[in-house]
């Protein structure tokens, strides 16, 4: 499959591509069709070859901006979404949503400002065991996912936010969490041993960050 | 170091207040959440936390817990007897010969672990403050779903088709040297039927259950039937539709159809 | 609850209505999040009191008339529609390329140089057994289909190739495809010779290509 979008991209095409106001129409349908978020390489595959994506979300950003429905990044995908602002009037639609626990809460929040981040860290952090329940819980709200191993002894999993996190909370992307900068300039991202203990990942550690934060 | 414990030991109000926290132990997420709650009543800065009086409080408040006979869970033992250590190495003047973290390091690090624990609270508040999909904000009420129309297109050109059939006449020049090949069953008629009884089995099956009938006696057509129809669960397990499994060696082979992985749509 | 609604209604308020690009926000916003299409009256029962609905919607519906959405009546409701010109965005064809298997090949090739030709008669030429699932892919592509029965004891089918298996091969005729002596022509057979005495498919060959060209 991939190979063969890879041989449709690659070839160019018969035709001309619409004309831009048409891009824009066309991905307007989409994102209002859809309720998820979708990224510039689905929506390319659902234009017509040589269309500009990037550029056609530009439009339609600036489009709908002050509207009462807007164009929201969420992480790689794009999303309409209602306005904040008038939550209230949608009070029928709010959906009751499941109470989190304390717990579920703070792992969370410690799963989005450390990703990766390993379950050991997680405790270390809270000082306080994490029960199945909670990350079930998390990884069944799809809020968080498994990241890559960690390169250290027993190759640990590491836990990730997910796009769907991004689009619960209003986040174009992990880097908007509120008051990231100054936790991490405040060093209370840092992975710190405890003193007289070297830790294993202590070189795998602030590579994951760099991994995560690198571009701002 | 003594008028802080004056000062503290005479309030009554904080004394009150531990215990509260004694009543509330179930309400703390173990002892660092306890010993946050705790240099809160210090009510300063988390950075500039006195960690002795914080081991101290704690300790008092293991004590008093003990003497209301309140079962407090083992962390929270490892906890108190870890901070009495604390405690000790920050007393007395530091022993040149003995190895490790100084006490200072110790507890630097403590109030390191509880600011850490404190901005991850507040960062976690802040996060559930956020306007939130589905209470402030919406997605289409009404998306309309995208059909999805799978299809397979199977190609073959005709040098494909030349070859398969020169292939096939030059095959018939070494005639004589051919198998004799009527017990053969053939490996795409295995999987055929392997791929539509899997389908109705939904657990771990012997191999040898799933020969088709006329097949399963004993001599050459069971050995065909039972090589192409390993061949066959094989093929199946590389597809991800199946899972094989063996005990032991020569041990009967068991098959099950693939279960989803959790999450698959 | 009636009566209640009936005596707002009738109180004057005590705010002014919105502005009317508020309030057309405002059901743009309704209207996106909600799930069934919403009438002038519920609209109006979740605006805010004196705001002119009807307005709002002839304005809404203008601000989308060309786009890839569009404001649609549905019965005595609203609501928002993809453009019927854009249908087409929201089907997806997923198309998977994939070989013939090498049976499926050379039973077309049997069939295609010996038909009309018996499942029997495959097999024999093949050497081993003919499975269900290829004789029915090839039914299935429209490459092949059943012929007349042959007049033997059990008159067994028969199967000739379509039309289409000659679009697919750029063949105007059956009759193209080259003898054996071409394919070693042109170095697709072997060059030593062909076993001097006819084979029982040669003797089945020609009788085929009589049958096949009988009604041509």
């Amino acid at each position: 499959m991939t190979t063969e979008n890879d041989t449709a991209a690659a070839t160019p095409s018969l035709f001309p591509a619409p004309p831009m106001a048409e891009q824009e129409r066309m991905i307007e349908a989409l994102l209002f069709a859809s309720a998820e978020p979708m990224s510039v390489a689905e929506l390319s595959a659902r234009l017509p070859q040589g269309s500009d994506v990037p550029e056609a979300l530009q439009h339609l950003r600036s489009r709908y901006s002050g509207r009462g429905v807007h164009l929201a990044r969420v992480g790689d995908g794009w999303a309409m979404r209602t306005a904040p602002d008038l939550g209230w009037l949608m009070h029928k639609e709010q959906v009751e949503t499941r109470r989190l626990s304390r717990a579920a809460i703070e792992t969370l929040a410690i799963i989005a400002y450390h990703q990766p981040v390993t379950r050991a860290e997680i405790e270390e952090i809270r000082g306080v065991a994490v029960s199945r329940g909670t990350v079930d819980q998390l990884l069944e709200l799809e809020w968080i996912r498994l990241g890559r191993r960690r390169m250290t002894p027993g190759r640990p999993v590491t836990f990730v936010v997910t796009e769907r996190f991004l689009d619960q909370f209003g986040l174009e992307s992990p880097r908007d969490l509120p008051g990231l900068k100054e936790l991490r300039e405040a060093g209370l991202l840092d992975s710190r041993p405890m003193p007289g203990t070297p830790r294993e990942d202590d070189e795998d550690a602030p590579e994951g960050q760099v991994g995560l934060f690198e571009d701002d | 170091m003594t008028a802080e414990e004056g000062a503290d030991a005479g309030s009554v109000a904080v004394r009150l207040q531990s215990e509260a926290l004694i009543v509330d132990v179930e309400g703390y997420e173990g002892p660092l959440d306890l010993l946050l709650t705790l240099s809160r009543q210090q009510k300063v800065d988390l950075r500039r936390v006195s960690v002795l009086q914080l081991a101290e409080q704690y300790l008092r408040f293991v004590e008093a817990a003990r003497k209301l006979r309140i079962e407090l869970a083992a962390d929270y033992l490892v906890m108190a007897a870890w901070l009495a250590f604390l405690k000790s190495r920050l007393l007395l003047p530091p022993d040149p010969t003995e190895e490790g973290p100084s006490g200072e390091e110790l507890a630097a690090h403590l109030a390191f672990q509880l600011e850490r624990l404190g901005a991850m609270r507040e960062a976690a508040a802040r996060l559930m403050a956020r306007d939130r999909l589905g209470r402030d904000f919406f997605a289409r009420g009404t998306p309309e779903t995208v059909s999805i129309s799978r299809r397979t297109q199977y190609t073959a050109t005709l040098l494909d088709l030349l070859q398969a059939y020169a292939r096939l006449r030059t095959r018939d020049d070494f005639r004589p040297y051919a198998f004799d090949r009527t017990d053969v069953y053939p490996l795409e008629t295995a999987l055929e039927r392997l791929r539509e009884m899997l389908g109705h089995s939904g657990t771990w099956a012997d191999l040898a259950g799933f020969l088709p009938p006329g097949w399963r006696g004993a001599g050459k057509k069971r050995r065909s039937a039972l090589a192409s129809t390993f061949a066959a669960s094989l093929e199946l397990v590389k597809q991800g539709q199946a899972e094989l499994r063996q005990s032991e060696t020569f041990a009967p082979i068991h098959l099950r159809p693939r279960l989803k992985p959790r999450g698959a749509p």
